[in-house]
């Protein structure tokens, strides 16, 4: 885990409220996880007070790639850095998803911005000549990411590109029409998508991983500020920030979340 | 050469800044970015006698300038802290003081018993004022009596530094510092968080779990300023103050309106280190207005 | 079409939203930036029996998402009231609610006789709580016996929707609620500024000549949200609910926990016609959501 | 009085942290007088929450200039204003410089940003054919500013450029050393030396009119946060953004000022 005081390295909007930032970053470059994210400081004057959370979307040289959509007050301030503006970011944080496991094919599932847990996923997983099956989810096609993906299965909710409908069910499809030898989900999306991939999860009896948010103060374990409720462990809350935010589908009661 | 150190009770820091209770964990969880034994003292999160969960999420919302947050103690219980946390506490090279919550009485005096068997603990802050749990916490807190009453039942089972932390939601705090005051605590710690609402209006449900939290942050800066002040003006025990400070220039605000040291809560979230930034601040302010000793500071506002 | 008019007391407002006393002047100062028309109601700055010339310089300064006054009540007296402004508001076509303030409980009964000898004047909002003032002021307002004696003594003296405007600068703000209410107070208005302090670190001096002021603005508003609730829970009486709302959704947040209306302060300052844009976003709000009466806002958060 | 949401036209770095910002504000421009201000949101985020207060510098076809030096949160978001950029303001605001009584000489001294206030004085006088004197003071040379005035003397504190000394002491020596008929000061600049102006004028026996500032909340006289205490005048206190910024120097009492 790394405090840097870094410089934005370049800033672009791919479509609509959508933006990648580039960060000088090469301490947590070097040292990220597949599913890690960074705490960034989006303005230094208390407004807003608090870090956001944003998964590590990408490396490339000696920097880290953000990719996030202006959704308030936070990323509208990201979506205004200029280059060589100076940002402060702590990283990386939280678990990863773990690839060491018994499996033979990688499902990676992205929905909306839960996409940009998945490039550093996937290379990871080439790396280790692990077949990925890649499915990526927007509610149009304004919104589909696909970079740093290979051979994406698209769904877009008005079917303006690719499957017509949410990308769980097109995951349904998949593995209704294809035969995939010992399969495990990794899946990052907004909550009610995270809901059915682990019921989908439970129909065909795969080990799923999924990337959850919350709300977060600290970032790093200390406040408990962002718990999730688990079931069939010792105790009844994780935190997202530390404990997370990869966790076992099975082990997350989701109805809990606000 | 500026002096740097205060005292607190019987216990000297080697400077006024701490970090507050619940915004740094038990001491030893960002190692990675911050050299503790650079801070004044470490206060652990609030320990209870057995581990807490914690409130269901949301815990925390921000609000303008400030956050609310509901955590409700979850801790690991004063048994886990001890056999697990103060072993790696102790190696810190830093000063530990030992937060404890009760939802009795009793319980107050059982965590202190317990915790007297240990060494490694510099003191003790009493935490009678957590807005977010049911039982006690801001019932005890916002009544003199019971408060005078833990501060008097716990201060016979210790030697050690008690520090006695208030909350703000009350009419006249100096009511209860005096209190405590008088029955024996060494230090107040002013302020706990202001009970505070949000609301989704989309949902049109509280934001937080438990509807009501406590506000954190710059914005209850002024409020907090105003308590220590209060406080310091009716009582001869040093104040520890905290509210809303986030830099070395509210440090000294604090200081000047009478406060012997200082915590930094909130603000840690934002910077796990500022805690040492702030110091530092401290000690050049000093440098630069050639104060001697750090502690001249403390009621030095002109009026 | 939404039903978007309250009643407080006797009287119907056309809408829930309010300016603040000592916000909005005495009505009258920016009719070239507001219609003042489409207002629930305009109430005026506190008036006291004689002029006050207020306290010294420097009587205002910014912190984090708020603001600390200290005005002191300046203001041009009651006679000069009628005189030379109450003329004027009279054909603004807005309802007045004039506010009231004194250092003794004979000078509000006195302030009420005076008033009543006038019309134009659609209600009466007393003032227990002003913390910057040396004699009653907040004194009166934290104390729950003269709050109560000042309430059951005005009550006599008209028929006027009377509305009392609480502290939040004690320990449970409900209780002075219900001891207005059993008074007959139709309202209370929850509420005034928390007490604070600014100091300035270079000259080390108050920022304030009062050295504490009253904290205004958007850092206060889960505070104000959190003792509306609290008096929600434990009175009948309708709550005008105020307390750093700066835009519709703020003022949706305090009808939500239990306000029938609400007043903006602080945020006319940065947006003078801030009152009427909040009441159109009222009003689209419950469009937006088929609610036909802003009243049925009211305490309508979903636990 | 206006309140406009307008946008900026032009922002121009001047030297160090001076910088004229121009605004679109026909309304503003058409009725503004010599000595007036608007206030201006520097923030759509609370952050600051209150507005700041500046001088109309200039006008220029259908916008106002203002001249401002970064002091500060509120300057420094203005300093980073872009063209187009939409900007919030109420103006103009305040009394002015009163013109039509009986002087023969003008004597305009500015110090400091307080020069800021003088052009669309010079510029009135000089529609009335009235004879203008100018004196502009600055710690050193960079921070002088001239534009749009004419036969300028100049001190600087450090002596950088023309007097060595404060701008008070130039206009002494002047006064000693010109006859000057019928003059009357109008002086904008730092309490200081609007202090020493004040015994300057007495001295002389000069009528004398200053502008000066205060800590504001609203600018239009209904918060009563501005106070400025008077001698002579029935009030104690007088309010800067309503009954000022201008007053007749001999009726201020000045060691109130924090
Ligand atoms: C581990 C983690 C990784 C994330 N990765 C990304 C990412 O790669 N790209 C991306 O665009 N976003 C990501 N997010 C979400 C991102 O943190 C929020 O969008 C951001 O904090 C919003 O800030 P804001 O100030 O713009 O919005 P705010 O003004 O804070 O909120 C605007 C709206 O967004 C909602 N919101 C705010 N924070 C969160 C959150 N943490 N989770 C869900 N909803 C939220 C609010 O409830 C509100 O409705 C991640 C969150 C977490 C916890
Ligand atoms: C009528 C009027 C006209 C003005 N005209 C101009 C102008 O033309 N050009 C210009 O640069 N400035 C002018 N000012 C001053 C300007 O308003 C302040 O510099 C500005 O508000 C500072 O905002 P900030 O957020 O950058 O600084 P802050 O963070 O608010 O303050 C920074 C420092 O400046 C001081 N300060 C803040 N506001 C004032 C004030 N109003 N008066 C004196 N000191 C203050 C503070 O005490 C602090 O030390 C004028 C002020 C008034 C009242
Ligand atoms: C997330 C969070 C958790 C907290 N937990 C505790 C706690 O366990 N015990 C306690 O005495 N105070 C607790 N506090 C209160 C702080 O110690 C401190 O009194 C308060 O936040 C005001 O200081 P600040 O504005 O600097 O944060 C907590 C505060 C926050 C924000
Ligand atoms: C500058 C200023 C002057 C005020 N004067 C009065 C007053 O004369 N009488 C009164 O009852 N309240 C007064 N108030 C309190 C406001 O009416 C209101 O209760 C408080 O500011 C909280 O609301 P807000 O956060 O929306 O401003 C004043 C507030 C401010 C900021
Ligand atoms: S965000 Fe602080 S513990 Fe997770
Ligand atoms: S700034 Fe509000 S009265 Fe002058």
């Amino acid at each position: 885990m790394f405090h840097l005081n870094s410089a934005v390295v370049g800033l672009k909007k791919l479509h609509n409220s959508i933006y990648c930032l580039t960060i000088r970053a090469p301490l947590i470059k070097k040292s990220v996880l597949p599913g890690q994210f960074v705490n960034l400081q989006v303005s230094k004057d208390n407004s807003p007070l608090l870090r956001r959370p944003f998964s590590i979307y990408n490396v490339c040289n000696e920097d880290i790639l953000i990719l996030f959509n202006v959704v308030g007050n936070g990323t509208e301030l990201l979506s205004e850095m200029r280059v060589n503006q100076s940002i402060d970011l702590i990283g990386p944080l939280g678990n990863s998803f773990n690839i060491t496991d018994e499996f033979e094919t990688a499902l990676l599932v992205g929905g909306g911005m839960g996409v940009a847990s998945l490039p550093l996923l996937n290379a990871a997983l080439r790396q280790r000549n692990i077949p990925v099956v890649t499915f990526v989810g927007a509610k149009n096609k304004d919104y589909l990411i696909l970079d740093y993906l290979h051979d994406v299965n698209i769904a877009t909710d008005d079917g303006s590109k690719g499957f017509s409908g949410n990308v769980v069910s097109l995951v349904d499809e998949y593995l209704k029409n294809n035969k995939v030898p010992n399969p495990k989900i990794f899946s990052c999306g907004p909550p009610k998508m995270l809901e059915s991939i682990t019921l989908l999860a439970e129909k065909y009896n795969i080990h799923c991983e999924v990337s959850v948010e919350s709300v977060m103060a600290c970032g790093m374990g200390i406040c408990q500020g962002c718990p999730v409720e688990r079931k069939g462990t010792t105790n009844k809350y994780s935190l997202v920030c530390k404990d997370g935010p990869v966790f076992d589908s099975g082990t997350l009661k989701y109805l809990n979340h606000g | 050469m500026v002096d740097t150190s205060v005292n607190i009770g019987s216990l000297q820091l080697k400077n006024p800044v701490m970090v507050a209770s619940g915004t740094f964990g038990y001491g030893n969880e960002c190692l990675d970015l911050v050299d503790v034994s650079k801070l004044g003292a470490v206060i652990t999160k609030s320990l209870t006698l057995k581990p807490r969960d914690g409130n269901p999420p949301m815990r925390i919302v921000e609000t303008t300038g400030g956050m609310l947050n509901s955590i409700g103690l979850a801790n690991v219980g004063i048994q886990k802290f001890i056999l697990e946390k103060l072993p790696e506490l102790k190696r810190l090279n830093t000063t530990m003081i030992v937060n404890i919550a009760g939802s009795t009485i009793e319980e107050y005096e059982e965590l202190l018993k317990i915790l007297e068997e240990h060494d490694g603990i510099a003191g003790y802050e009493i935490n009678v004022s957590c807005p977010n749990v049911k039982e006690g916490g801001l019932a005890f807190g916002t009544r003199c009596d019971t408060t005078s009453e833990i501060t008097r039942r716990v201060r016979t089972l210790t030697k050690k530094t008690l520090i006695v932390k208030l909350t703000p939601n009350v009419t006249r705090i100096s009511e209860f510092a005096q209190a405590v005051e008088a029955e024996g605590a060494d230090a107040v710690s002013v302020m706990n968080t202001l009970v505070g609402i949000a609301v989704d209006v989309k949902s049109q449900k509280p934001k937080l779990s438990t509807i009501t939290g406590g506000l954190s942050g710059p914005a209850i800066k002024p409020v907090a300023l105003a308590k220590v002040y209060e406080v310091y003006k009716n009582v001869k025990i040093p104040i520890i103050g905290l509210g809303g400070i986030m830099n070395w220039s509210d440090a000294v605000e604090f200081m000047l309106v009478g406060a012997t040291a200082i915590q930094v809560g909130t603000a840690n979230f934002i910077d796990p280190s500022v805690g040492i930034k702030i110091a530092d601040g401290i000690q050049k302010y000093c440098e630069e207005r050639r104060i001697s000793r750090v502690i001249d500071l403390k009621g030095a506002m002109k009026l």
